[in-house]
């Protein structure tokens, strides 16, 4: 098994492409993904620590966090929902009402 | 098989550990009740549902108040603690909520929102409040955080049919969950390099193992500040928060401004406090985290009241002033260390903000017309005529807002400041002042369009009801009292910031 | 009753305040009512605040009816009154200008009378609440508590851009005071420092040992941060520029309250806090403080001269006559001080009788271009009496008022800097210019406009507004020496504190120059 | 004796009480009844009769003080009388208190007597004056004015009187308010006499720097000390000068007087004539000793004063305007007398002065007179032949014009004579000041002949019937002024002589113009005696000055003021070659016609630039930098918001990418901090 | 070169390419598509670190469920057409975007390789889980002992976001206010 900051590195990778794609991306959904790819950089972290640790309560964090990403998709996709249906979009344009 | 993983006597709860609970018990209750009663169709919940909701805040606030005076006991192996800072908290919340929901009534009818599961979030996002000022786990105070978070995610779009409520939703939908997932990444980051997601392990790794001020260590410690940065909307990361309160429905807003902000403020203390600002462990932490947390606090002040002065909507001039507000808080933050009142003069500059807020807004719920029209400065034209005690509560919760005496926003700046000069940051306080007196400018404008302007047009009938009224005139006195004799609460915080520290 | 005795000056401060809230249940509808009540309020408070000329015991101790009671105890902020020599003269002043301002308004007033007239009351008790607090949390309670009113007052009643010149006013002491309190937080934690107790009772600030020498210094700092609030409520140049704005939209007895006794606070506040508090630093400071109270009186004189609005003209008389304050101050020897002292009286008396005149002649004409009037003594002679009169004590006649207090001022300011003071006396001679200009372009010459022709002069109660301001012109010019004989120890003490000598001092400035040359 | 002087000393305050009462009474009644529109005008018998009463109460007053005075034993001679303490701050001490010596008791003579004359005479002159009452009560406030001048015992009650004195000309050369040019006459006397009283209060200043009190028993008592200093001395001295300048008229703060002849001419034959100006006099002579002790203060003062003579003089050659003329005879006449105190001739000064009240009174009162009769004219080239028609006016102006030219035995050649004589013979005379004096003398003669005989003499050159310019007088006054209401039927009498109550007091001051010079003859000069205790200096000769020489002087003088009269007598026979003789020298003509320019000099000097000045500062510093400044913070603070509103976009990347900036931005000073 | 260390190295070469082929796609379906490839790498990866049940978790809870509900709300609101809106943001503001990221990138390297793990290791070692009877049984021992409180309180945060969900979800009874802007 490779060294942790090489393990680390790839999580900060991954989390860093999520970040970039909320940076670039207009679709809702897909934002909605990048922040998931982001959330799995976490638990990877998390578990690649707990191994080197040799402690078990960052494979307990880990199993909270997918379960909070389980309830933030279904409320977040609910609310793309709810945005479809009032403004028939999912681009992130057109939701540009709120500024100044 | 070793018995040293399994600890059944964690699964037992000690009668005390019962009692210091009975105010989350009290909520969860009402979650419940309330959702069976949203569910059953047997009557038109809405007035049920009301009552519930309310009494079980009133209920749990009496409870925590009682509870505030108790040593600190800690539960569920140390995940989350109940003493007289997370039940100073406690109260605030809990006192917002109910607050919230009497504004809401009337407000909620109008808008014909009038559904029993507003207040079953309003519930779990108070909830979730709760556990954020009481926990002591990282994990377990991003859980919180994501109860609160994401009930107010639903909350804020809870105009469905609104765009701007959806607009508002989901925009602090992603970039709340952005935010969140960068604050578990600096959570991870401490697991990493000290091995528990305990504060108390944390810090006490911190005191033992000098090895662990390493820089993975120190980005931790920074990720995780930005999650709670984020939630109390400090510069630069500051920018959801205008047009999340414009589109969110009033009462929802001024509870967001009090709620929220407290609630993230209270866990930020206690994760600052567990990662070793002010014990003098680190130069790095001491230095470093000091002087961009000063930069921010700059920035959210002067960012916050700069832009403040452009504002028409009253509602998003608010939310700016909101934004300037948590400048003044993180300047009370940073010279928390420093001085003989600890964190005391956040926790008070935290009640007397909520208690002004939400007056504020409970008087801008009453007079939104619909869709939250209504709300722009030339709507409140002449209101000292038309409604002169409306105008005047509004006066002063602005005059505390700008922090003018003798109200209770004077009182808390003076202990801030007072505080501040004493921890030795007095460049940060005159800037401070300097801000706070370009605030006055935004604060009075809405004061000459009430007092100075003649009524034009026919504004939106004000939506009375008794609760709301009831509010306004409450938040009025407690506003004014708070300013002519702070003492006891002052006295307060600095004895629950002296048992925390 | 034993509780009165006790608590004068709790009773004369909030009294006003009181009364003006029983008059709420007076219904807004019925005007006579509610100002006959303000006016039969002030009056009796004037009566009551007599009282403390008699207990005030000009040999006794510094502060006097004193009032101590725990208010904050938690910041050891505590709610102390007193007088002494020099607040007196000013409460009484507060106290005998409120009754003619409020009877000044009678006429003039008609929209929200009942608004107008409670916060009439409750400025006053902000300002006499000023005056008699002795510990410095307390003062700036009531300095700031002083504006909500004034603010109100202009913004509300007053003239075309009353919003910007009220909010100008608002934000320009606002900033002020600000950093004032900022210095403010430093002392009592200085004396936590120095004493190990938190306080802000000035008896103890008085104590405080600070740091002094160069412009770096603490003391230096921290008198600024008091000066710029102070200046600006002087108003001393450069920071007179919301005088005349406010003065100008402000309603007369704005106006009024604003010059006889809101810019007193300014030179208060030097007696009472700036000078005592930092005695090296203000040595450090006296001549350039005295420049600028020098140029505030030659500027604001030629300035007056050209204005076309008579109530501009008066505002920046104001700021020549309180520039003379300044000087006077600064010159830090008894007779300049307390020529300071009795000119603040003096200005509260002459230039708040103009205002009032101004505006009488207001309510006729609803003008205030001086180009609009023109031989209005043929047409309201007893108009014209008064205007002279408050002329000349406004142009230091001897024998009025003004002389007393601007000679003293100059010849105190003469054994301080003599050259500064040949310049100042100039504002002797283009003080005469300006005022006996504006007589004669309003009062004297043909009479060139119709309107002027059918004017009205003086009503009896626009006498009875004039009358007391008249006779008091001549009494303090002719007897000054029972305003002198309350003042004097005051003023002394108040001297002997601020000379940098009368404390021994970590650096005195002495020794700084020595070092520098 | 001693018992007897203090009840005595008692009475002293009511020398200028008396006239206050007066000025009360009149001007509260005018202020109560006599404001109302169209409450009938108060007859000036009343009031003028109130108004003498008071100053007549303190004339006897003063008669009587003065006997007193008199029957005490010369060294201590001084009557002293303390009211209450006025200021008493630090070691500063001012008294309400009064001192009559010797000086001062002569000069309340001089006020109260003329001033009495003068308000008898007003009853008649402003019997047609619509507000007689304020008239009168200004006049009473002015006589207590000047006698508080007079009686002070300290610098500070001097200035109190001095300004008084200012402020009542300012209300009386204004009195007739509805003419602007009135008013601003008015105005410009106080201005200027404003500036003298700048050196006035500065001299104080100093006074008290040196001497540590100002009372002048103090002062008196403190030069021993203070000689060992001339240099603040002299400063001292030229400073009160300065304030002399300014209320005696003298170069170059004269320029007031003339324009105050604005005023009626009872007020500038009191005011303007017989007491105000001569304060500066009386100024000098009480604090005769500090000038004494500085030479050089000394010589400024002769040299302003011969200066002064002379110029004046030159103009009065060409004025047409009797009162301009008498204005500026009584301008040349104050060089004179600060002649005489300048070669430390105080005593001549101080003679001058009574001598000058008396005849430049009566020369006033004549003119008044004449120009009652003539309807308001006062262009003497308008007048002539005049001796028919108003012969008492022509006998007693008669006396005045020979007092004034200086011929024996009248007052005006005692007095002047004895200046002359000090000029060259004083230790600080010299033959230049004589000569200048003579010359101003000769050319005084001149004048005053040429305006006698335009006036009385010769054919009349005007209507019978009122002309023209009577009548633009009384559309230029209106009603409420110099009166002549019911002008139309007077004038048909056509020009006339005036009432007794006018003519009376002239034949009084005529007698004293005649006689009044026997109490300085040269060598038995009573006066000189009289003044001793105050004044102590001796007249010490130059040395190489024979007593004898002053015999010569005498003749000379005489001689002069001889020929230039006759010299006048026929030039002025008839008005053709004298027009001949200015169309000689027009340049020069012009130049003293427009008073050598100083008006518009000064004008040009102070008046306009000062307020381009001030018209500058307010908009070019008060509102465009000052207030830009300060609105400049509210502006720059609108634009960083607008700036900052710029990054809310409303889009969720932007706010994300703030994020991220963030992010980098931190944690790369947190890195930054950890290399 | 071990076995571990090879699949490790491709899993993480499967995740990163994936989790770009995310943001770069342009239909959302491809995207969410890669992104069950990247979930799936991860459990890879999670089981080469022994933690078999985050593992299982990975592939049932996310791939099994979020994916799927991800998918449905796509069709649902039929936004499978595929969207340009990455062409939308400007080259510079993706350029810059990408900069800062890659710098932050570069940070995080920095510190983990200065961040030398200096802690003894715990008592959860590998022989000792193996003794305890595998990691799935001392997760869920834990879970159900020190760790009650969080699962309890996952508990609550399900219910709010189911009520979250229906709230948003539920249709209109009666035409509801709101400005429809």
């Amino acid at each position: 098994m490779p060294d942790s900051w090489i393990v680390l590195s790839l999580c900060s990778v991954i989390f860093f492409i999520g970040l970039f794609g909320v940076l670039v991306r207009r679709n809702v959904l897909i934002l909605m993904m990048c922040i998931e790819l982001m959330l799995n950089a976490v638990n990877l972290t998390f578990v690649a620590y707990a191994r080197q640790l040799g402690d078990l309560s960052g494979q307990m964090a880990v199993f909270f966090i997918i379960t909070v990403a389980a309830a933030e998709a279904a409320v977040g996709l609910g609310l793309v929902v709810a945005l479809y249906r009032t403004l028939r979009t999912v681009d992130t344009d057109d939701i540009r009402l709120l500024r100044g | 098989m070793d018995s040293s993983v399994i600890r059944p006597e964690l699964l037992t709860l000690s009668r005390e550990a019962l009692a210091v609970l009975t105010p989350y018990f009290w909520v969860l209750a009402g979650i419940v009740i309330t959702m069976l009663l949203s569910v059953m169709k047997v009557m038109k919940p809405k007035w049920p549902v009301f009552f519930v909701s309310v009494a079980v805040c009133i209920a749990a606030a009496v409870a925590s108040a009682a509870l505030a005076g108790l040593p600190p006991v800690s539960l569920f192996a140390d995940m989350m603690i109940s003493d007289p800072f997370s039940n100073f908290f406690n109260v605030i919340f809990l006192v917002a909520m109910a607050l919230t929901a009497l504004v809401s009534l009337r407000y909620l009818d109008e808008e014909k929102l009038q559904y029993p599961e507003y207040y079953v979030l309003l519930l779990l996002s108070t909830f979730g409040m709760m556990l954020m000022a009481s926990a002591t786990n990282l994990i377990v105070i991003f859980i919180a955080l994501e109860i609160m978070s994401l009930s107010t995610y639903v909350l804020v779009g809870f105009r469905r049919a609104d765009r701007r409520s959806n607009e508002a939703a989901m925009k602090y939908f992603i970039l709340g969950s952005a935010a969140s997932a960068v604050m578990l990444y600096g959570a991870a980051l401490l697991y990493g390099t000290t091995g528990s997601l305990q504060l108390s392990g944390i810090l006490n790794a911190l005191k033992t193992n000098a090895a662990v001020m390493s820089p993975a260590f120190m980005l931790g410690v920074w990720l995780t500040a930005i999650g709670f940065l984020f939630k109390v909307a400090a510069a630069p990361f500051h920018m959801w928060m205008p047009d999340v309160y414009e589109g969110a429905p009033v009462p929802i807003t001024g509870f967001m401004t009090t709620g929220i902000k407290a609630a993230s403020f209270a866990a930020f203390v206690r994760v600052f406090h567990a990662l070793g600002y002010g014990h003098g462990l680190s130069e790095a932490i001491q230095s470093h985290i000091h002087d961009i947390l000063w930069v921010c606090a700059v920035l959210t002040m002067a960012v916050g009241n700069f832009v403040a002065l452009t504002q028409t909507n009253l509602k998003r001039m608010l939310a700016y002033s909101s934004i300037a507000h948590s400048g003044y808080l993180l300047v009370g933050l940073l010279a928390a260390p420093g001085n003989a009142n600890g964190y005391g003069p956040v926790m008070l500059y935290l009640a007397a903000y909520s208690i002004m807020n939400l007056g504020a807004f409970a008087v801008l719920s009453i007079l939104a017309g619909r869709g939250d029209s209504g709300l722009n400065l030339h709507d409140l034209a002449g209101l000292s005529q038309r409604r002169p005690w409306l105008a005047f509560s509004l006066a002063v919760f602005l005059f505390s807002m700008a922090g003018i005496p003798p109200t209770a926003g004077f009182a808390a700046k003076y202990l801030m400041f007072y505080s501040a000069v004493q921890a030795g940051e007095v460049s940060l306080v005159v800037i401070s002042v300097l801000c706070s007196a370009v605030s006055v400018y935004f604060y009075l404008r809405v004061l000459v369009y009430m007092y100075m302007h003649q009524p034009v047009g026919a504004p939106p009938a004000p939506r009375w009801s008794i609760w709301a009224a009831g509010t306004v005139g409450a938040m009025t006195v407690l506003t004014l009292q708070l300013g002519i004799l702070p003492s006891p609460i002052i006295e307060l915080v600095r004895r629950i910031s002296a048992s925390f520290a | 009753m034993a509780w009165f005795e006790s608590h004068w000056l709790s009773t004369i401060t909030f009294l006003p305040a009181a009364w003006a809230f029983a008059g709420l249940v007076i219904p807004g509808t019925s005007k006579g009512a509610i100002k006959n009540w303000t006016l039969a309020g002030s009056i009796v408070t004037f009566l009551v605040s007599l009282k403390l000329y008699g207990a005030f015991d000009a040999a006794g101790a510094e502060f006097q009816l004193l009032e101590n009671a725990e208010w904050i105890p938690s910041l050891a902020i505590t709610y102390r009154l007193g007088i002494d020599g020099i607040s007196l003269w000013l409460i009484l002043l507060t106290t005998f200008l409120t009754p003619m301002v409020i009877l000044a308004s009678f006429n003039s007033i008609e929209s929200r009378v009942k608004e107008y007239y409670f916060l009439l009351l409750a400025l006053e008790t902000g300002m006499l609440g000023a005056f008699v607090a002795t510990d410095i949390f307390l003062f700036y309670v009531f300095w700031e508590m002083m504006l909500i009113p004034m603010y109100f007052l202009i913004g509300i009643w007053g003239g075309k851009d009353r919003i910007y010149a009220a909010t100008k006013f608002f934000l320009y002491t606002m900033v002020g005071s600000l950093l004032m309190l900022v210095a403010i937080f430093y002392l009592a934690y200085q004396h936590k420092l120095q004493f190990g107790v938190f306080s802000t009772s000035i008896v103890d600030l008085y104590n405080l040992q600070l740091a002094s020498g160069g412009f770096w210094s603490v003391q230096s700092l921290l008198f600024l941060a008091f000066a710029l609030a102070f200046a600006i409520k002087v108003p001393l140049f450069p920071l007179h520029t919301w005088l005349p704005d406010a003065h100008v939209q402000a309603p007369t007895a704005g106006s009024v309250i604003l010059a006889g006794v809101l810019l007193k606070m300014g030179g208060y506040g030097f007696i009472r806090f700036a000078f005592p508090l930092f005695p090296q630093a203000v040595t450090y400071y006296q001549v350039p403080f005295m420049i600028l109270g020098t140029i505030a009186i030659i500027y604001g004189a030629w300035v007056a001269m050209v204005q076309p609005d008579v109530k501009k003209l008066v505002a920046y008389s104001s700021v020549s006559h309180m520039g003379y304050v300044i000087l006077g101050l600064f010159s830090m020897n008894a007779i300049g001080a307390t020529g300071s002292v009795y000119q603040m009286l003096n200005h509260g008396v002459s230039t708040g009788g103009l205002f009032l005149l101004v505006g009488m002649i207001y309510d006729r004409r609803h003008t205030r271009d001086i180009s609009q009037f023109g031989g209005l003594a043929k047409t309201m002679p007893l108009f014209a009496i008064s205007l002279m009169i408050m002329t000349l004590s406004s142009v230091a006649l001897p024998g009025t008022n003004g002389f007393i207090g601007e000679f003293l001022i100059l010849l105190g300011a003469w054994q301080a800097v003599p050259g500064l003071t040949v310049i100042a006396a100039l504002g002797v001679v283009f003080g005469a210019v300006y005022m006996l200009w504006l007589v004669q372009r309003m009062m004297f010459g043909p009479i060139t406009r119709k309107e002027n022709e059918e004017l009205t002069d003086m009503s009896w109660r626009e006498i009875a507004v004039m009358l007391p301001l008249i006779v008091a012109v001549f009494a303090m010019g002719i007897y000054p020496q029972f305003f002198f004989n309350k003042m004097e120890p005051s003023v002394n003490r108040f001297l002997a504190r601020s000379m940098p000598t009368a404390m021994a001092k970590a650096r005195p400035p002495t020794t700084v120059a020595v070092t520098e040359h | 004796m001693h018992n007897d002087s203090t009840t005595h000393s008692a009475l002293i305050a009511w020398i200028p009480l008396l006239p206050l009462l007066g000025f009360l009474v009149n001007g509260l009644w005018y202020a109560l009844f006599q404001t109302k529109r169209g409450s009938k005008k108060a007859s000036s018998a009343v009031t003028g009769v109130i108004a003498t009463l008071a100053i007549g109460g303190a004339f006897a007053v003063s008669v009587m003080l003065f006997l007193t005075l008199k029957a005490m034993p010369e060294e201590q001679r001084a009557l002293q009388q303390n009211l209450f303490t006025w200021m008493r701050v630090g070691t500063l001490q001012v008294d309400m208190a009064f001192t009559l010596d010797t000086l001062s008791t002569l000069f309340t003579l001089v006020i109260t007597g003329v001033g009495t004359l003068i308000h008898i005479y007003s009853i008649g002159y402003m019997s047609h004056d619509a507000t007689p009452g304020k008239f009168f009560a200004y006049l009473n406030l002015f006589c207590f004015a000047m006698l508080m001048l007079v009686l002070g015992s300290s610098l500070p009650i001097l200035f109190l009187g001095w300004e008084g004195v200012g402020l009542c000309s300012y209300l009386l050369i204004g009195y007739w308010y509805t003419d602007m040019d009135k008013a601003s006459a008015g105005k410009k006397a106080f201005i200027v006499n404003r500036i003298g009283d700048l050196g006035f209060l500065l001299g104080m200043f100093m006074i008290y720097t040196v001497f540590n009190t100002l009372d002048f028993s103090g002062i008196q008592a403190g030069m021993p000390a203070a000689v060992s200093n001339p240099g603040a001395l002299t400063l001292i001295a030229l400073l009160l000068f300065v304030g002399c300048m300014g209320k005696s008229a003298q170069i170059p703060l004269f320029v007031w007087l003339p324009d105050a002849m604005a005023g009626p001419t009872p007020v500038s034959a009191l005011i303007h004539a017989a007491t105000m100006v001569t304060s500066g006099i009386y100024m000098i002579a009480r604090l005769n000793f500090i000038y004494s002790a500085s030479p050089s203060a000394l010589h400024v003062v002769a040299v302003v004063g011969a200066l002064t003579a002379f110029f004046a003089a030159t103009i009065a050659v060409v004025q047409t305007d009797i009162k301009k003329i008498l204005a500026y005879s009584t301008v040349s006449q104050l060089g004179y007398m600060f002649l005489g105190c300048g070669v430390g001739a105080y005593s001549a000064g101080v003679f001058h002065v009574i001598t000058h009240a008396f005849f430049k009174a009566l020369l006033f009162l004549g003119a008044g007179s004449v120009i009652h009769g003539m309807h308001e004219e006062q262009n003497i080239l308008k007048m002539g032949g005049l001796k028919s028609k108003m012969p008492v006016t022509f006998a007693v102006f008669g006396i005045g014009w020979l007092a004034i030219c200086g011929i024996p035995p009248f007052s005006g050649f005692f007095s002047k004579d004895e200046i002359l004589w000090q000029a060259y013979a004083s230790a600080h005379g010299s033959p230049l000041l004589y000569g200048l004096a003579a010359l101003t003398a000769a050319m005084t003669a001149f004048y005053m002949t040429r305006l006698f005989s335009l006036t009385f003499l010769g054919k009349p050159r005007f209507a019978e019937q009122p002309s023209y310019s009577n009548v633009h007088a009384i559309a230029k006054h209106g009603i409420d002024d110099h009166g002549h209401g019911d002008h139309g039927s007077e004038s048909k009498k056509g020009v006339h002589e005036s009432p007794a109550v006018m003519t009376g007091p002239l034949i009084a001051l005529a007698i004293l113009s005649a006689v009044g010079g026997l109490i300085g003859i040269p060598h038995a000069s009573w006066l000189d005696e009289w003044l001793k205790p105050v004044i102590h200096t001796g007249h010490v000769l130059r040395e190489g000055v024979a007593p004898t020489t002053e015999w010569v002087l005498m003749g000379v003088s005489v001689t002069l003021a001889a020929v230039a009269i006759a010299f006048a007598m026929g030039l002025y026979r008839d008005l053709k070659r004298a027009e001949s003789l200015a169309l000689k020298h027009p340049a020069l003509h012009k130049l003293l016609v427009n008073k050598w320019y100083v008006d518009e000099l000064y004008e040009a000097l102070f008046v306009k630039p000062i307020y381009a000045l001030s018209v500058g500062l307010w908009n070019g510093f008060d509102i465009a930098v000052i207030d830009r400044v300060v609105n400049g913070f509210g502006r720059v603070s609108l634009w960083t918001g607008q700036a900052a509103r710029m990054a809310q976009t409303g889009s969720i990347q932007m706010y994300a990418f703030m994020i991220l900036a963030g992010l980098v931005a931190s944690v790369g000073y947190l890195i930054y901090g950890l290399v | 070169m071990n076995a571990l260390a090879f699949f490790f190295y491709l899993f993480a070469a499967l995740a990163i390419g994936f989790s770009l082929l995310v943001v770069l796609k342009k239909n959302p379906v491809a995207s969410a598509f890669s992104l069950v490839m990247v979930f799936f790498s991860f459990a890879g990866i999670y089981a080469l670190m022994g933690a078999h049940l985050i593992a299982a978790l990975q592939i049932l809870v996310y791939a099994g469920a979020i994916m799927v509900l991800f998918i449905f709300v796509i069709m649902l609101i039929n936004a499978d057409a595929p969207s340009f809106d990455l062409g939308r943001t400007g080259f510079l503001a993706r350029f810059v975007a990408g900069l800062l990221a890659f710098v932050l990138f570069g940070f995080f390297v920095w510190a983990f390789k200065n961040s030398p793990q200096k802690l003894l290791p715990g008592r959860f070692s590998p022989e000792f889980i193996e003794q305890a009877g595998g990691n799935t049984r001392i997760l869920s021992e834990l879970m159900f002992s020190e760790w009650i409180l969080p699962f309890e309180l996952t508990s609550v945060l399900l219910l709010g976001g189911i009520v979250g969900a229906v709230a948003l979800a539920k249709r209109n009874k009666e035409g509801q206010g709101g400005t429809h802007a």
